[in-house]
């Protein structure tokens, strides 16, 4: 079946509405609308007001009302528009949706879906571009997704919302309208494990959400060079699968990490950390990271480009890995 | 039994044992605490301790108005809730001991009380944290078709948060079934209301939202009962959210310690006049129908339950080191 | 020349040249992002660009009342508050352009526009997101004893934000310097404001913070500016801080399309026949004191002036891509 | 002069209001009540009302009334309760005050100081136990500082208020009653730069706030078995320090980094992953991390001291470092 991201997106919520009397959507313009990025169109037709509900601009609020529901029996799916506005609801999902089971001595779990957008590459300038994925995935009491494909943008939803925890899943923007073909009987995919995207024995390339495309051109680019990257898409961003990351390097023995966050103390950080931690004997290069310039994003599209992790910039650090290239 | 009213020429012969009943609960909030008090001079309890003495009207009183259905939201002030919901003192104390038997196996502490099975949903420490899982507890609530109740309580202080703003409107939109408590105690820690809102009515400010609110004396427990009733009654019946601006005072600091250098110290005499407690003692007194002996009776026997309670905690377990990282994500099923 | 008020009785041969002013800013604002569509649909101009066409007599109107010492503060829907408050036509364009010349050196886009010569301080794209800085800057000036106002335009979406409410209780209890202008479009996105606010009369719930509030038609720019200039006269005498509700709409799509499945087609008409920008041009009409000739000479004017504003951002200059980590921190003084 | 911490933070603040009449302090509690910690006891019967402002429960409100201020020409030094409050500023620290003077093409500098206190060890459980300075690290276009000192405490601020641009300062809750001596003529202290607080040559051990007295006193555990640890407090966490710290392992071969935030994509990450990056060919052994375990912080106090890093932790690894003591 030929389909695109944001329908294999929206089949899963249909899908888990259809399945589930406990599940609701809820967000800012999900019904009427049809969702900010169109992920929900049609589904207020399909299932109602109260199933599909249009929330006002109160992201603490309808963040924190899906934390209670989730409590008092439901499965909600909260949709925050973007990231950015993610910032107004952080009280509520580190205070309360990571803290509750633990403070409550193992009483209160919330099995609580979070959906937002992510990412920045459209020239919606400072304010609308973040990539803060490495900030949740920080805080334990958390999982979180970021789906990279079509099979885990229609498989990872039903998973999260299985599992009696909070999940936060990153749809990168620019990945809504990734076109391809899918099983038609595509179903639920994991919400933990990293997954080699492409096999390659001289250097590992790390990415995850928006990143993994452009992971694998910069692959191509360098195939045609001789050099063979392996191409790993995080898919979790916690818990982080190591294992698969330090398998990947052990074999490779030379890393690059790419991430759209800025540089410092992004989840990039971690990775390469962990790398040096637990393939320090393995690695014959430095691990290398391809991030977002630490500028808050412009709007003009000459300097988004610059300041976002490009494709030649991966497959400049993927050389210089290799040893090739200078440096 | 249900009161009607709490009006000086009230039935207290028929309502006897109710009366007896409210004068327990508030004592037993009282005398935990003041134990609370020795034990944190002690070391005993560590961390944050917020005192309720002064307030034990409010929560006795709106407790009653609910049933074990219904669902309370508290602050970090929340052991006169969660003694008056039933939550056993030895869990709650046993909880400020860091024990196995805390309410929250100790990982909470004061601020953190919790017991699901009371539909007691803590005990949150960020000021106004608390609303919105309220409303959601209310909305969970309306979409399973229940005829539940949430009580939210919050202070004063809470209400300059957006966090309330959104919640308020959030509840009073959707008509969810949320019973708000607002316990005005004045003070925000240092700051008075006066120099916290630039409007100082809070049943007014919600019922701008639409909703039904109202100024209740709730240093007179019959009072908060009977306004507790009514709102809840209301909410039950699907009326949307309802509000109590439940006006107390706390009499000690406002947490363990402090200065107290923002309140004058005949403002907390007047205040100590209208001590809930000996409001309602003297009230049944005077109605003839609690003697002196019967309340020594009910001080000694919470006297042996608040020790019993510590002797509890102090015979608790504590928790294995190795155990420290489970309750980050949800064991499976055994 | 001041008006004194907006009634049909309105003395527009005394004013003649004043209204002529408010319709040219009108019609400039009007054509200037007509040009934008265009250029959108060329892809000259990208990113999310939100269209302030119907709304046009908000800005104009408001901007009547301030002096080029108060400040404004806008949303990401800022054209016409820039184009109002005097950013020049080609550098607001020049900035949709990506270009050195453009208002924020083309980093910030159409949501980001910003002049501070003209005290002109955005340009926030985060709804809500504006209102406590703007009371911050008006707290700068009440602390150092400037008579001036910050105007702060938000639409009504903004309203159900918590940083709404914290401003407007802030703003209030320090009765901050500060002209609040909500834009009641009555739509967020696709959200219509019953399905927002569980109360919807917006000037009550203002007033209801303590400060002067009322509904304005925002369609009428004489209404508003007479509301604009009672307003800042009182803010700016130190009466605390002042809101206007200014009932208005937007023709065209939230952002630059979308498929408006959230209203119907009769009541955008039904606005539209209310165009300020027709409401205007037919009173000074019909008063007499404008013809069609001299509108069309005004439309030519203005036609020039944003064919001028498009060259100038074409012939624009991109910053170096070395430049890129500019601006994060301030400069050293050269 | 015999001193605390508090103490000099206080000195700090009149200072600031003595010298500049553009300073102001505001915040919950700093006045009436002398501030939740102590610090400004005093002030505000110094200063008056309107300098020292006492502001309602807004945090998100009151924060971005500093930066509206800071715009309009004053130098508002605006306090957060302590850093677990300040997620309900972070939409306006990150999407203003980071922001302005990028989006508005360097027009509109934010010279606004915030300070917050920050940390775990006193029992006060998940909600009010967080340590996020990382999480303000990774954002470009604030500054961030962590005083360790009763130097920093008293010097920082000034030089922080005289720099254009936004400025976060941490305070360690348990660093307040910290006692010593202090110059009585103490100035301004840089606010960017790392120092070595200890020479040695066996080991660098990374550290900042908090964390810099317990890396001291394992520095002084595992010399009294012969190995030297270099103790390095940072400082300054964003911009980092990154040539001190090259430098320090780059003779000493060897990296410890000791952070009380949890782990995973902390502060220690970005710590590890640039010594990894910048000096690995100096490394002799993978860096080493000693984080707060990954959990929300538990109340009982053999809990809470299990998930905090502690001297012996410090010194463990020190020695793992070294290659003593087996792994
Ligand atoms: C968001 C937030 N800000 C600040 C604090 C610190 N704090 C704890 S209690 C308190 C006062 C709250 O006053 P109120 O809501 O009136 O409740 P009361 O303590 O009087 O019962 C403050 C400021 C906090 N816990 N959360
Ligand atoms: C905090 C936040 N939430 C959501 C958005 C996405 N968004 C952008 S504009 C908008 C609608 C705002 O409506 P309103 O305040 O009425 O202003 P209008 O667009 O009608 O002028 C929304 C939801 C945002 N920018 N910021
Ligand atoms: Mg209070
Ligand atoms: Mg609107």
């Amino acid at each position: 079946m030929r389909t695109t991201y944001r329908e294999a997106m929206r089949a899963a919520i249909r899908d888990a509405l259809a399945r589930d009397d406990r599940v609701f959507l809820m967000g800012e313009d999900v019904g009427r609308y049809g969702g900010c990025f169109a992920v929900s169109l049609g589904l207020l037709e399909e299932f109602g007001p109260e199933r599909v509900r249009d929330t006002p601009l109160s992201e603490s609020a309808f963040v924190g009302a899906g934390i209670g529901a989730a409590l008092g029996g439901m499965r909600p799916i909260v949709e925050i528009m973007t990231v950015n506005f993610s910032l107004l609801a952080l009280d509520q999902i580190v205070n309360n949706a990571a803290t509750l089971l633990h403070m409550s001595g193992g009483q209160c779990n919330v099995p609580l879906v979070i959906r937002m957008t992510t990412g920045a590459g459209r020239q919606l300038a400072a304010q609308h571009s973040h990539s803060l994925e490495g900030w949740y995935a920080h805080v334990p009491g958390l999982k979180v997704v970021a789906p990279a494909t079509l099979e885990d943008a229609r498989g990872m939803l039903w998973t999260a919302l299985c599992d009696p925890d909070p999940v936060v899943i990153f749809e990168h923007g620019g990945l809504y309208n990734l076109e391809g073909d899918l099983a038609d009987d595509a179903g639920p995919t994991p919400i933990e494990g990293a997954a080699v995207r492409r096999k390659g024995i001289d250097v590992t390339l790390v990415a995850y959400g928006g990143m993994v495309g452009k992971a694998l051109e910069a692959a191509e680019v360098v195939a045609a060079e001789g050099i063979e990257a392996e191409v790993l898409d995080l898919r979790a961003l916690r818990p982080l699968d190591t294992v698969a990351i330090v398998e990947s390097v052990a074999a490779t023995h030379r890393a690059v990490v790419i991430d759209e966050g800025w540089r410092t103390g992004g989840l990039s950080a971690e990775v390469a950390a962990l790398i040096a931690e637990d393939a320090f004997y393995d690695l014959d290069a430095p691990v290398r990271r391809v991030c977002s310039a630490e500028v808050p994003i412009p709007y003009a599209k000459h300097l988004e480009d610059a300041a976002l992790p490009q494709v030649a910039d991966i497959a400049a650090a993927a050389r210089l890995s290799v040893g090739v290239g200078g440096g | 039994m249900m009161l009607d009213h709490g009006l000086p020429d009230h039935d207290w012969t028929a309502d006897r044992d109710h009366g007896v009943h409210l004068l327990r609960r508030m004592i037993e909030i009282r005398r935990f605490e003041e134990r609370c008090v020795e034990l944190y001079s002690a070391a005993s309890i560590r961390g944050f301790v917020h005192l309720y003495i002064g307030e034990e009207a409010v929560a006795v009183g709106v407790m009653e108005a609910l049933t074990p259905d219904d669902a309370v939201v508290a602050t970090y002030r929340e052991h006169g809730q969660a003694l008056a919901r039933g939550v056993p003192a030895a869990a709650v104390m046993a909880e400020m001991y860091g024990r196995v038997e805390g309410a929250s196996r100790g990982r909470g502490g004061s601020m953190h009380i919790f017991d699901v099975a009371r539909r007691f949903y803590g005990g949150n420490a960020i000021v106004g944290g608390g609303l919105p899982v309220a409303a959601g507890l209310a909305l969970a609530d309306r979409l399973r078709g229940l005829p539940r109740v949430t009580a939210c309580f919050f202070g004063e202080g809470a209400v300059a948060e957006g966090e309330f703003h959104e919640t308020m409107n959030l509840a009073a939109l959707w008509r969810l079934p949320v019973l708000f408590c607002c316990e005005n105690n004045l003070y925000a820690m240092g700051t008075a209301l006066e120099r916290s809102e630039s409007a100082t009515d809070l049943a007014l400010k919600a019922a701008a939202y639409g909703m039904l609110a109202w100024p209740v004396d709730g240093m007179d427990v019959v009072a908060v009962e009977t306004a507790a009733r009514r709102a809840a009654l209301e909410v039950r019946a699907g009326g949307g959210p309802a509000f109590l601006e439940l006006r107390t005072y706390r009499f000690r600091a406002h947490s363990m310690y402090d200065p107290e250098r923002y309140r004058a110290r005949e403002e907390v005499e007047m205040w100590r006049a209208r001590d809930p407690i000996t409001v309602l003692s003297d009230r049944l007194k005077w109605a003839e129908v609690l003697t002196d002996a019967e309340l020594a009776t009910i001080e000694s026997e919470i006297a042996t339950e608040v020790d019993d309670a510590v002797a509890a905690a102090e015979a608790g377990t504590f928790e294995p080191v190795e155990d420290l990282t489970r309750f980050v994500y949800s064991e499976a099923p055994a």
